[in-house]
């Protein structure tokens, strides 16, 4: 595809091509995660939305971030992988560019606490704010303290 | 001109609302009857789906994938089903093909029909509401026959279906297809979409620009309602979609009676797609051998359909263990709530309900 | 009428004075019941046309038919716990409900029922009482929505009075219009000046707006907006648990028989009619607008507010002054 | 003597006023309990499927209304029963609990569903209440995932009848 090359030129030391096993997709390593809000303003012409945002917990290297990108013109995916370090994962937000990563980067922080700088509105969004823990980490376990715990106070 | 945010209201509505189509929360802010902001709240219904697919291997799985989006379950069997399979490398029978095509298109027919019930409740005619419900309960039935369930069938199993269709099926499914077009074209037109008090509540409310949608991610019938065409039945055929003849439904007004009449019509389209897979369904096996426990090699696999409320995708990421390492769920409602906080802005509280129950979401797939 | 029924035959055998406390009572009591059982019936009639029209059946259960229906209804509402919240205002939001039953309370005794003689008091212009106990009623919808201390109540409350206003405004020029051509506010005059022609063939464009207006007057779906359940779940009424819910029940249906009664009084010449007896061309009349109000209910959705009100001040209220400069200029001429 | 005459300190037969005022009270409780039975108005909290099974038993083919089940969908106030269905999560307990106490009394709770009465296909999960009897008191459960509408009937019917012999008083 084109917007590749033209990508690879742009990004030439950062940008690594990865095969796919999936149909129609490009998939993309991002080596450096300041690049990625250049990276998706200058594809958000020709990929118009985001798609999903998979985010995989491989302890204990890196928080893996897929971002899927599609457009509605054609069924093409381009997806853009980063890496982020496990201890402190932080990320530039790219909310302000495309709307529609506003929640899913909300619903990355709420279950993997991954901080995304720039965000206009980072809340947790499906867990209720006292709730304990961040439940899609690997090392997250549902003990039976968890599932009893209804963070109400009742007596009986 | 005095500050309009001097006489601000904040009105709360839901999680239990009448209206909210299940459990979603809005703190809106109101003055004079005008919308000014909107905080969605949601999460009040989540189950924590994707961290119980990394507990559970993949069979047992499947009757979670079933309760995910509750009004559409067969779509989102065959969707997870399918990237199993992909993920397996195991190809289906052309037999439970064709099956899953009838029933991923009777689902979709019941969601739009249990759609146009909720908004006519949303909008105060409660006769709409108990219509769409009844036309409702004769393809429950009909699906009840195949799969002995009603409202979660379970009726995929992974590598093809559980049992294979009765005798008497297509005849009565016929049947009931002629019924439900006759009273979408005459009895639902007289009270819904040629009613002028219907019109008057639903034309112009909440329009949404093609940008807009774009850009929010909105798929499915909210974006064909806006003047995109695109389907993934038709730009990337899945399952029997590209043996069979239909259109892309289209409106090029984007507001809620678009998206109405979006549905309205793509129900009549999934009529014709069903006569024609009943004519061309071949015969043959139903199932593919595929054992109960398996262990998928580590790889990325991503696919992704056409449900009644757009394009519904899952990531799946495996490690060469009998149980998902990741599996991400792509629930198109969940951009839908997103898109509304923007959208409503505006209008007044009471087309509120008008879009929200435009927009056709369900808390089951949003929180999941 | 029936007071000097009562007072003539307590006076055969008892004091002037004792037997005007007694017919009192006995118009009193006969009122009661009639009010009280007017929700009870109608209220069945509504759920079973309701559910004919979505083809459902309705009650059945409770007795024949589900008659008892609404019996049980009643009972169960006697029943519950009395609550109130805290920081209401108990006296007022305790107030609402038996003041709009009182309203009803009071069209009933001054309109006759399908005879000029069955009229439990006889008021000499009881058209325009019956004008001022519907007129009345926005104050107190206003009174319940600001007393609960509920937004969802406050906004029903504004909605409540606003449409109620709007509506009112094109009633009385409506009553005024009918006041003209017969010369009076009595209903038994009006219903006798149309022997001959039926009103509604002078005022064609006023019963269309007649219908419209008691349907908003009434609070009913369609225009039930004030209480509308998908947007403000149960509107002014949002905090009344038990019977001062049922109460509300007792306003609406007696305001929704006032009005039918009303438009058969007004536009189909009450209870005239060829060979058959007056009361059985009344009650068929009745009847006839009855389901006509109340099947309006399930095949229209409800307007939002800035339509309704648009609708009440752009269309009804210059119809109805149009209807009635035309009626003046021709009973001038 | 076998049968020993009771001592008058300890016990006295209820004289005729208190026969009738207990008689009138029988009379009273067995009204106000078919009252009470014949007309449940449910509070409709569905959080999930069973919600949406919850809805045909209001439509047109179960028909909640023959009963007197009717749906007025209004406030919590005005309601007698909680048709509770559906996955209650952690976020949602503490709105269950609040609907339940705006309710008057006496109420009643029908627990609907796998997933509400013990957590069911969700029991696992992190965010999910492994049966809502740990948070309100429940009457009636209906099993099922989802259970049919018709099943629904059949609580209500149940219901009742526990009310009616005054075996379930309500809370």
């Amino acid at each position: 595809m084109e917007t590749v090359e033209r990508l690879k030129s742009e990004f030439s030391s950062s940008l690594t091509s990865l095969p796919s096993t999936n149909a129609n997709e490009t998939l993309l390593l991002l080596s450096e995660n300041e690049a990625l809000k250049k990276l998706v303003k200058s594809i958000s012409t020709e990929f118009d939305i985001l798609f999903t945002l998979l985010v995989v917990d491989r302890p204990p290297e890196a928080f893996e971030l897929n971002y899927v990108f599609s457009r509605y013109r054609d069924s093409a995916l381009l997806t853009i992988r980063v890496n982020l370090n496990h201890d402190k994962p932080v990320i530039d937000s790219i909310a302000k560019i495309l709307p529609s990563a506003e929640w899913e980067e909300r619903e990355a922080y709420d279950l993997f606490g991954i901080k995304f700088r720039g965000h206009p509105d980072l809340r947790r969004i499906l867990l209720q704010d006292d709730w304990p823990g961040r439940p899609l980490r690997k090392d997250f376990v549902v003990t039976d303290e968890i599932r009893n715990w209804t963070g109400l106070d009742l007596k009986f | 001109m005095k500050d309009s945010t001097q006489n601000k209201i904040t009105i709360n509505i839901g999680p239990v609302h009448p209206s909210t189509h299940g459990v979603l929360r809005f703190i809106v802010d109101i003055s004079e009857d005008t919308i000014v902001k909107v905080d969605p709240e949601i999460g009040y219904v989540h189950r924590g789906v994707e961290k119980m697919a990394e507990m559970k291997n993949y069979n047992s799985f499947m009757p979670v994938a079933d309760k995910l989006d509750y009004i559409a379950a067969l779509n989102w069997e065959v969707l997870y089903a399918d990237v199993i399979e992909k993920a397996l490398n195991v190809s289906i029978t052309p037999r439970t093909v064709y099956i899953r095509t009838i029933m991923c298109e009777i689902q979709r027919i019941m969601s739009h029909l249990l759609f146009l019930a909720h908004v006519g409740e949303d909008l105060g005619n409660t006769t709409l509401f108990m219509w769409g419900f009844r036309e409702r309960e004769l393809l429950m039935d009909v699906v009840e026959e195949v799969s002995g369930g009603r409202l979660a069938p379970m009726y995929m199993s992974i590598g093809g279906v559980y049992y294979d269709l009765t005798l008497s099926f297509g005849r009565r499914l016929l049947e009931v297809l002629d019924t439900i077009e006759h009273k979408v074209k005459n009895e639902y037109k007289a009270i819904s979409y040629q009613n002028d008090a219907f019109r008057l509540r639903t034309v112009g409310v909440g329009v949404m620009s093609k940008e807009f949608g774009i850009s929010h991610g909105l798929t499915g019938p909210n974006i064909r309602a806006s003047g995109v065409k695109r389907d993934l039945r038709k730009d990337s055929p899945y399952l029997a979609y590209d043996k069979v003849d239909f259109e892309v439904i289209t409106e090029n007004d984007g507001d809620a009676y678009a998206r109405f009449m979006v549905r309205i019509n793509e129900i009549l389209e999934s009529i014709k797609i069903l006569r024609q897979a009943i004519k061309e369904i071949p015969s043959g096996e139903t199932k593919v051998k595929v054992p109960w426990f398996f262990k998928i090699p580590p790889k990325y696999t991503f696919v992704r359909h056409e449900t009644p409320r757009g394009e519904a995708a899952m990531y799946l990421v495996t490690n060469g263990d009998l149980k998902p390492y990741r599996l991400k769920i792509r629930a198109p409602s969940f951009y839908a709530i997103q898109a509304i906080k923007d959208l409503l802005v505006g209008n007044k509280v009471a087309d509120l309900v008008t879009i929200l129950g435009s927009l056709d979401p369900v808390p089951g797939e949003i929180d999941r | 009428m029936i007071y000097d029924f009562f007072y003539n035959w307590f006076n055969g055998f008892l004091s002037p004075l004792l037997s005007f406390i007694l017919g009192w009572v006995a118009v009193f009591i006969i009122g009661v019941l009639i009010t009280l059982n007017i929700p009870i019936i109608l209220g069945w009639v509504d759920r079973k046309l309701s559910a004919r029209i979505q083809s459902r059946y309705g009650p059945t259960y409770n007795g024949p038919f589900g008659l008892l229906q609404n019996i049980a209804d009643v009972i169960k509402l006697m029943g519950k716990r009395f609550i109130t919240n805290r920081n209401v205002d108990t006296l007022v939001l305790n107030i609402v409900p038996v003041a709009l039953s009182l309203l009803a309370f009071i069209m009933v005794f001054i309109i006759p029922w399908g005879n000029p003689n069955l009229i439990l008091v006889s008021v000499p212009f009881n058209l325009l009482f019956i004008y001022i106990a519907m007129a009345l009623s926005p104050l107190f919808v206003l009174l319940a929505g600001w007393s609960q201390n509920n937004k969802y109540a406050m906004l029903g409350g504004f909605r409540g009075a606003a449409q109620i206003t709007t509506y009112e405004l094109s009633l009385l020029l409506i009553f005024v219009g009918v006041g003209m051509l017969s010369g009076s506010y009595n209903i038994t005059t009006i219903v006798n000046a149309q022997s001959h022609i039926w009103y509604i063939m002078y005022l064609p464009i006023m019963f269309i707006v007649f219908l419209l207006s008691s349907l908003a007057i009434t609070e009913r779906a369609p225009f039930d907006l004030p209480e509308a359940t998908q947007e403000l779940q149960a509107g002014w009424k949002i905090e009344y648990p038990g019977i001062r819910y049922g109460l509300f029940f007792i306003a609406e249906y007696v305001r929704l028989a006032i009005a039918a009664m009303l438009l058969v009084y007004l536009f189909f010449g009450g209870w005239n009619g060829p060979v058959l007896p007056d009361y059985i061309w009344f009650w068929a009349k009745t009847a006839v607008v009855t389901f006509v109000l109340m099947s309006l209910r399930w095949v229209f959705n409800r307007p939002r507010m800035d339509q309704l009100i648009k609708i009440g001040f752009n269309w009804l209220l210059p119809l109805s002054v149009i209807n009635l400069l035309i009626v003046g200029a021709v009973l001038f001429y | 003597m076998i049968n020993e005459e009771p001592n008058a300190d300890e016990f006295s037969y209820p004289g005729l006023g208190e026969v009738m005022f207990m008689k009138a009270e029988n009379f009273i409780n067995s009204v106000l309990s078919w009252g009470r039975s014949r007309s449940l108005w449910p509070l409709t909290f569905g959080t999930k499927c069973c919600a949406m099974e919850m809805i045909p038993f209001g439509a047109t083919k179960v028909d909640a209304d023959r009963t007197g089940t009717l749906f007025v969908g209004d406030s919590p106030r005005q309601a007698d029963l909680i048709l509770c269905s559906g996955t209650i999560s952690k976020k949602m307990v503490r709105r269950l609990l609040s609907a339940y106490e705006q309710m008057a009394s006496p109420k009643y709770v029908i627990a609907v569903g796998a997933c509400n009465i013990s957590g069911g296909l969700f029991h696992d999960s992190y965010n999910s209440i492994e049966g809502i009897d740990r948070i309100i008191p429940v009457d009636v459960y209906i099993p099922g995932c989802p259970p049919r509408p018709e099943m629904f009937m059949d609580a209500v019917l149940a219901l009742q009848k526990l009310i009616r012999e005054n075996k379930e008083q309500g809370h």
